[in-house]
């Protein structure tokens, strides 16, 4: 709806320019509020864009310009001293192989992670909205309560169990406890997505057919675009930002990418080296950012097409 | 009545979400349950003296710094919640001023990319009094200003807060633009021909038709404020002192500095308490209010 | 370098015979140091043990990230590491009641280790009269280091302070001439130490042990010297800026390698930082130990081994054990790190000015006291941490009150 | 052959009965409106035969199979639904095909039937596209494809023409006439369109609250309604239903309305014997009046009546009158409504032999 509307506009404005030489009309003008308006979007946006601001000219700099104390200062000698040393030879511990060893930690968490559990939400998310199961009220109020429950209530158990079934301190182990603490969370959104498929669509398909997983894959499945896409960027950020659950199941073969930034960060080599912290956090920020440039228009479409809400 | 696949299939694909929430959720808050009524040290110990099973829980509220952690839960949540304010004046500004828009969106949405620490990392660096903002400041002559926050008791917690509304606001900007989107567009022709102030439109219309925004909102909010955890240890590490411990912190330190598993545990049940406090009328105000329509539907 | 390769020679040398039969095997290795000279001094270790055919598998999770949970977490996630660095005598006893204990006496007695090992040494790796860590370094929890070019220049003679009051006396003249007269960081590590060193320092080995020993006496919190120890600990703590809020302890002892402070009272484990900048001993930087002090706290930082392993592993966990108490490994080890060996009969050479200073300390068995960590109750131990952290943190704050809140904590958790 | 029969269907939803011990059963080749207001019930009884909602009690036969607990794709139907419920994700071809490719037909089968159907609805050039570039009345014929590819017995039709406009509306209805005329499969359709049931039905049950009132020929249903809510709900402008009492006087059956007017019934078909004085509801369809102020000559009752108001529908005109405070309806010539003033009084006769009664008591037809 909203699309044709841009279109529309689109094209009227088109027309518009077309004929201002010879229909010279009233331009739209710029109202005094619309200017105050902007004015104070452009404040906030500043205020957003500061930190990051700060963070990329840090990282380039000289530790020597960064002792002059000019914080918004550009670098005078632009140095991408840091950058290397943050990706090929930060310390963490006695290993000196720079970030990437974590990079590719958080990589190899991050797939696993999303599959299982997207999987397991969507398919849930499916079955609790569109069929008809006895117990799936009570299920989905146990749920809610689940998406609620803190980490830490159920951080000590869940070692012992990632123990028991051999994964702990494995990427898998850690992919495993991902999907697991965000399927409640999940598994409700992707549910309130799926409520909004009509009914008689679903009727439909039992008629046509009755298989829940050919519907699933054939129908379902192709209508999930815009919460694919918001629960991506979510869960992306989410697995690929986390701390605490990285340094707590990754054991010693799997500590994700932010961990070996807190090492980075707290390890310091006499003064601290800002650059090569600022460095270090842009690298760990970057997957997540490039993704947020890239796709975040679809990301606000996609909650506005009703992917979370009450 | 006959045994039909459409019916058994369904319920074949809720298993595995049904066992992981049977085994990892019910038996896991359990088990943390039951330690907490034990003397567990850094090690589970399965056996209660029931004479003082509620030990931990008592000494949980003799201990300042736990009620150090409520306080500041609800500094916390109050403060953080100016980032729902926040985030509702750009997508409403956003909204109606369409110039830039995906600009400014952009540019509102890109914290949410960050990770705590990152995030950390670079307010900890500008509040830095000897290189960061305070210096700037200084630099420009406005010598009088104090923007080292972090390390005063009474300011910690402003920091904390000033960088996680940061992070958070676009997140909830992008919730109310959809939110926004969703109101039928004649409301504001309408309004435009009754002569309504654009003010007393929002006030008055538009906020009470975006309530069911607002209230998710609000729950991811207070979710992310009971949750915090990284954000303290990238901003404070819990100091100055104990100023800015929160739950989550207080209960990680009790199990790792303290080694105390059953006082770890009695935190986390407390937690799981707070939570169910703010939340259950929520949650029953939800399920009400979806019976409501459900029942308007029919 | 011709040290280190000495040092890999004569290892190779000393236990090549007995290791050409054992298998290569794949060590674990958990620790919390991660400041370059922890991190040099912990490769002289690996240099050692890859010397035996064994390899080194890192996993280091530094202090105050707020994960410190982890060396339990691998425990029960059943993945505990073969070496770890830990003090703590619970978590030793625990282990053993899981059957992974790994005593060590016996081996010790074999190698004759123990007859050269300092006293307060011996009496640290023994949990329960069995040894079972393995020491590594040899440290003093309260010592001043102070640069000299700052200290001439504010013309200041920290050697001549016989007391505290000497030496806060000698605080205008410094800050008049333009430098910090002491160095800290705010945050809960420095001033826990700076406490415990403190309270041995100002209230003596008596009542050190009352409080942080392993059987506690609260009457002690009540003696006039313990609030005394307090009093002091809030000198210092006014002198603490926002600049130093979270501010790690190797940050820190820069300020006064840098020349903006003149002094650090902190552990001897600065020395690192010293030697890495390039400064010398007895010529750009001092170390003595607390005006005054009636005793020093002796942290012996050690190793644990696994037990309830298999024969080749456990051989393994003992190479190593062997690399890390070998005189001239000590030697190197003490070189990068900062520290001082933990063997008498480490070589000589291996001993600048500020560790024959600790070694002529350690002389008088009377004057040392224990770490902590080594002895009191983690909980205890950490409620501590907390009441000082928060009265540094807290200019109004009273003595009183913090007395008040630790008998309370004692009766909470000792109680 | 398909016949259809519901016996003795019985559907609650926790407490609340909406279907109780319902009974009907058509034949091949008929095609059965389910009429009725909103919430009847009628809805829920297709969904029932299609096997979407399970039924609490009672059984469903389809031709000699008892089909009361199978999935619904194994019941030999086809649905069309109110909102089409096209798959938005695939194209035509892909809507139509769906249904299919699970039943394992052969390839070339498939697209012979596609071919077929698409020709038969004329959506051939729409084949590639997706149901969202289509047009209300093209998506129709794709959900009403979808189901002729299945080359089932019985078709259901639930609401289907409510959400087009008017003009599309009758040309769907033609459509869907027309193609049960070529191909006589066995059709039950929802609506709550009276016109929709009385053009398309053979057989027209009309239910209200669960309960099926009249089951019968569009004809019967019209003129012979078995009670007054049949009565009321079908015709339009709504049959005149009023209270009267019967007399037997003079050998003359007549009903006297409150202000004393007399309409002659003594040629209604009784269904069983009258009694003098009995309170009846007399229904009195607008297009059984003659002409105002035209003659009344033969006319079983005379009603002298001020004009309230007459509306013009194009070809039709309506007028309303007052007759004991509350309007009657009647249908009349276009031309005399234009001169028909508010407030003027005119006499008008009513056919004999056309009136309904029915028990005052009961509702029933007498």
């Amino acid at each position: 709806m909203s699309e044709l509307t841009v279109a529309q506009r689109a094209a009227g404005a088109e027309i518009a320019i077309d004929r201002a030489p010879y229909f010279p009309r009233r331009k739209k003008m710029i109202t005094g509020r619309s200017i105050a308006v902007l004015v104070f979007l452009s404040i906030c946006a500043l205020f957003f864009a500061v930190p990051l601001y700060v963070v990329v000219v840090t990282s380039f700099k000289t530790m020597a310009q960064i002792r002059e104390g000019a914080i918004f200062a550009p670098p005078s000698m632009w140095t991408l001293e840091a950058w290397d040393y943050a990706w090929n030879q930060a310390c963490s511990g006695i290993n000196c192989n720079g970030l990437k060893v974590g990079f590719w930690n958080s990589v190899a968490i991050l797939f696993p992670s999303l599959v299982l559990s997207i999987a397991l939400s969507m398919v849930t998310g499916y079955a609790l909205a569109l069929w008809n199961v006895r117990w799936a009220g009570p299920f989905l109020f146990l749920l809610f309560i689940c998406a609620f429950v803190p980490f830490q209530i159920i951080m000590f158990p869940l070692i012992s169990m990632t123990s028991t079934l051999k994964v702990y301190g494995s990427i898998w182990g850690v992919a495993l406890v991902h999907s697991v603490l965000s399927m409640p969370v999940l598994t409700l959104i992707f549910r309130n997505y799926y409520k909004d498929v009509p009914q008689e669509i679903l009727s439909a398909a039992i008629m046509d057919s009755g298989s829940f997983w050919r519907i699933f894959f054939e129908i379902i499945v192709p209508m999930s675009g815009n919460i694919l896409i918001v629960i991506l960027i979510l869960q992306i950020t989410s697995v690929w930002n986390d701390y605490l659950i990285g340094v707590t199941f990754g054991g010693f073969n799997a500590q994700p990418m932010t961990v070996n930034l807190a090492n980075l960060i707290t390890i310091s080599t006499g003064t601290v080296a800002y650059n090569q912290n600022m460095a270090a956090a842009l690298l760990t920020a970057i997957p997540p950012l490039v993704i947020y440039f890239l796709v975040g228009k679809l990301f606000v479409q996609g909650i506005t097409a009703g992917a979370i809400k009450g | 009545m006959a045994l039909r696949w459409s019916r058994l299939s369904p319920q074949l694909a809720l298993t595995p979400a049904l066992a992981v929430t049977a085994v990892a959720f019910v038996g896991a808050i359990g088990w943390t349950i039951y330690l907490s009524f034990t003397r567990s040290r850094r090690l589970p110990e399965y056996t209660i003296d029931w004479s003082e099973w509620g030990r931990q829980y008592s000494r949980l509220f003799r201990d300042d710094a736990w009620m150090i952690s409520l306080r500041n839960l609800i500094t916390l949540g109050l403060g953080s919640a100016l980032a729902i304010v926040f985030g509702f004046v750009l997508a409403a500004m956003i909204d109606k001023e369409k110039r830039g828009e995906s600009l400014f969106r952009t540019v509102f949405l890109y914290p949410l990319a960050v990770s705590l620490i990152v995030t950390g990392a670079a307010w900890r660096w500008m509040f830095n009094p000897d290189m960061g903002i305070e210096n700037f400041l200084h630099q420009i002559g406005l010598t009088g200003l104090n923007f080292s926050w972090l390390a005063h008791a009474d300011t910690a917690m402003y920091g904390i807060i000033l960088a996680s509304v940061w992070q958070s606001s676009g997140f909830y900007m992008a919730l109310m633009l959809a939110g926004l989107k969703s109101i039928n567009s004649e409301i504001w022709s309408a309004a435009k021909l009754d002569g309504v102030p654009l003010w007393r439109l929002y006030i008055e219309i538009v906020i009470p038709m975006m309530k069911f925004t607002f209230i998710t909102c609000a729950i991811l909010l207070s979710l992310g404020v009971i949750k915090a955890y990284d954000v303290i240890v990238a901003m404070t590490n819990g100091g100055p002192g104990q100023s800015t411990y929160v739950p989550a912190y207080f209960t990680i330190q009790a199990l790792s500095s303290s080694g105390n598993l059953g006082y770890a545990s009695a935190a986390a049940v407390m937690m799981l308490v707070i939570t169910a406090v703010v939340f259950l009328p929520l949650v029953l105000l939800t399920a009400w209010q979806q019976r409501r329509r459900a029942e308007a539907v029919k | 370098m011709s040290r280190k390769l000495l040092t890999g020679l004569a290892a190779g040398l000393m236990l090549g015979t007995a290791s050409t039969g054992a298998m290569a095997t794949d060590l674990v290795i958990y620790h919390s140091w991660s400041a370059p000279p922890e991190v040099a001094a912990l490769n002289v270790l690996r240099a050692g043990l890859e010397e035996k055919g064994h390899s080194w598998t890192d996993i280091a999770i530094p202090h105050d990230t707020g994960s410190n949970v982890n060396l339990m977490s691998l425990v029960t996630g059943g993945q505990p590491p073969n070496v770890f660095m830990e003090s703590n005598p619970g978590v030793y006893r625990d282990l053993a009641g899981m059957g992974l204990g790994l005593p060590l006496t016996q081996w010790f007695e074999e190698n004759n280790v123990v007859e050269n090992l300092p006293t307060s040494v011996a009496a640290a790796i023994s949990v329960d009269g069995e040894i079972v860590k393995v020491p590594t370094a040899l440290h003093i929890d309260g010592m001043v280091y102070y640069n000299m070019e700052v200290a001439e220049a504010a013309g200041v003679d920290p050697t001549a302070w016989t007391s505290f009051e000497d030496m806060f006396a000698d605080f205008e003249t410094i800050r008049a001439a333009g430098y910090d007269p002491v160095a800290v960081g705010s945050q809960p590590f420095q001033v826990g130490y700076l406490m415990h060193a403190l309270t041995a320092a100002v209230a003596g080995p008596d009542v050190y042990s009352a409080i942080y020993g392993s059987e506690v006496d609260p009457a002690a919190l009540d003696d006039p010297a313990f609030r005394q120890t307090l009093e002091t600990l809030r000198l210092f703590a006014n002198e603490a800026g926002p600049a130093a809020q979270n501010r790690p302890w190797n940050e820190t002892t820069n300020e006064v390698i840098s020349g903006r402070a003149l002094m650090q009272v902190h552990g001897d484990w600065m020395k690192g930082e010293w030697l890495a900048a390039d400064k010398v001993p007895g010529t750009d930087f001092g170390c003595m130990q607390i005006p005054g002090g009636k005793a020093v706290v002796v942290t012996v930082d050690a190793w644990g081994l696994l037990g309830g392993v298999p024969e080749d592993v456990q051989q393994a966990e003992l190479d190593f054990a062997s690399v890390v108490v070998d005189p001239e490994v000590q030697g190197a080890f003490a070189a990068e790190k900062g520290s001082t060996p933990v063997r008498l009969d480490a070589p000589a050479d291996s001993l600048d000015a500020c560790s024959q200073e600790v070694l002529e300390i350690l002389g008088d068995p009377a004057h040392q006291v224990q770490n902590p960590h080594n002895t009191a109750d983690a909980d205890w131990q950490d409620s501590i941490w907390d009441v000082v952290f928060n009265f540094w943190s807290d200019p109004n704050m009273t003595v009183d009150d913090a007395i008040a809140q630790m008998k309370e904590n004692y009766d909470t958790i000792l109680g | 052959m398909p016949r259809v029969s519901f016996e003795h269907i019985t559907k609650t939803y926790g407490h609340l009965t909406v279907l109780d011990d319902l009974n009907l059963a058509i034949e091949d080749g008929d095609f059965l409106v389910l009429l009725g207001p909103s919430g009847c019930g009628k809805t829920t009884l297709l969904n029932l035969l299609a096997g979407l909602l399970d039924v609490t009690d009672g059984r469903i036969v389809i031709g000699d199979r008892d089909v009361t607990d199978l999935d619904p794709k194994d019941r030999g139907l086809a649905m069309v639904f109110q909102s089409y419920a096209l798959y938005p994700t695939k194209t035509v071809r892909g809507n139509l095909k769906f249904g299919l490719v699970s039943s394992k037909l052969p390839a070339d089968e498939i697209e012979r039937r596609v071919a077929w159907a698409a020709k038969l609805l004329q959506i051939e050039p729409l084949l590639d596209r997706k149901p969202a570039q289509l047009s209300g009345g093209q998506r129709q014929r794709v959900a009403i494809g979808r189901a002729l590819v299945k080359n089932v017995g019985v078709f259901l039709f639930d609401e289907p023409l409510s959400n087009l406009d008017a003009k599309l509306r009758t040309e769907m209805r033609m459509e869907i006439k027309r193609l049960h005329d070529e191909l006589n499969h066995t059709v039950v359709y929802v609506t709550h369109d009276q016109i929709e049931a009385m053009t398309m039905a053979t057989k027209i049950a009309v239910m209200n609250a669960g309960v099926i009132q009249q089951f019968g020929t569009p004809d019967e249903i019209y003129e012979r309604p078995a009670n007054l809510f049949v009565a009321g709900f079908i015709g339009s402008p709504a049959m005149n239903l009023r209270k009267a009492k019967l007399s037997l006087a003079n050998g003359r059956t007549e009903a006297i309305f409150g202000s004393g007017i007399r309409l002659d019934v003594s040629d209604y078909d009784f269904s069983a014997r009258p009694e003098d004085g009995a309170e009846i509801i007399a229904g009195l369809r607008p297009e059984h009046f003659g002409t105002p102020d035209g003659s009344v000559e033969g006319a079983a009752g005379v009603f002298n009546v001020p004009v309230q108001y007459a509306e013009r529908t194009g070809p039709d005109a309506s007028a309303y009158f007052r007759f004991e405070d509350e309007l009657l309806a009647l249908r009349i010539d276009p031309a005399i409504a234009s001169a028909l003033a508010p407030g003027q009084a005119v006499s008008v006769g009513f056919l004999r032999g056309k009136a309904n009664l029915f028990d005052a008591r009961t509702g029933q037809r007498m």
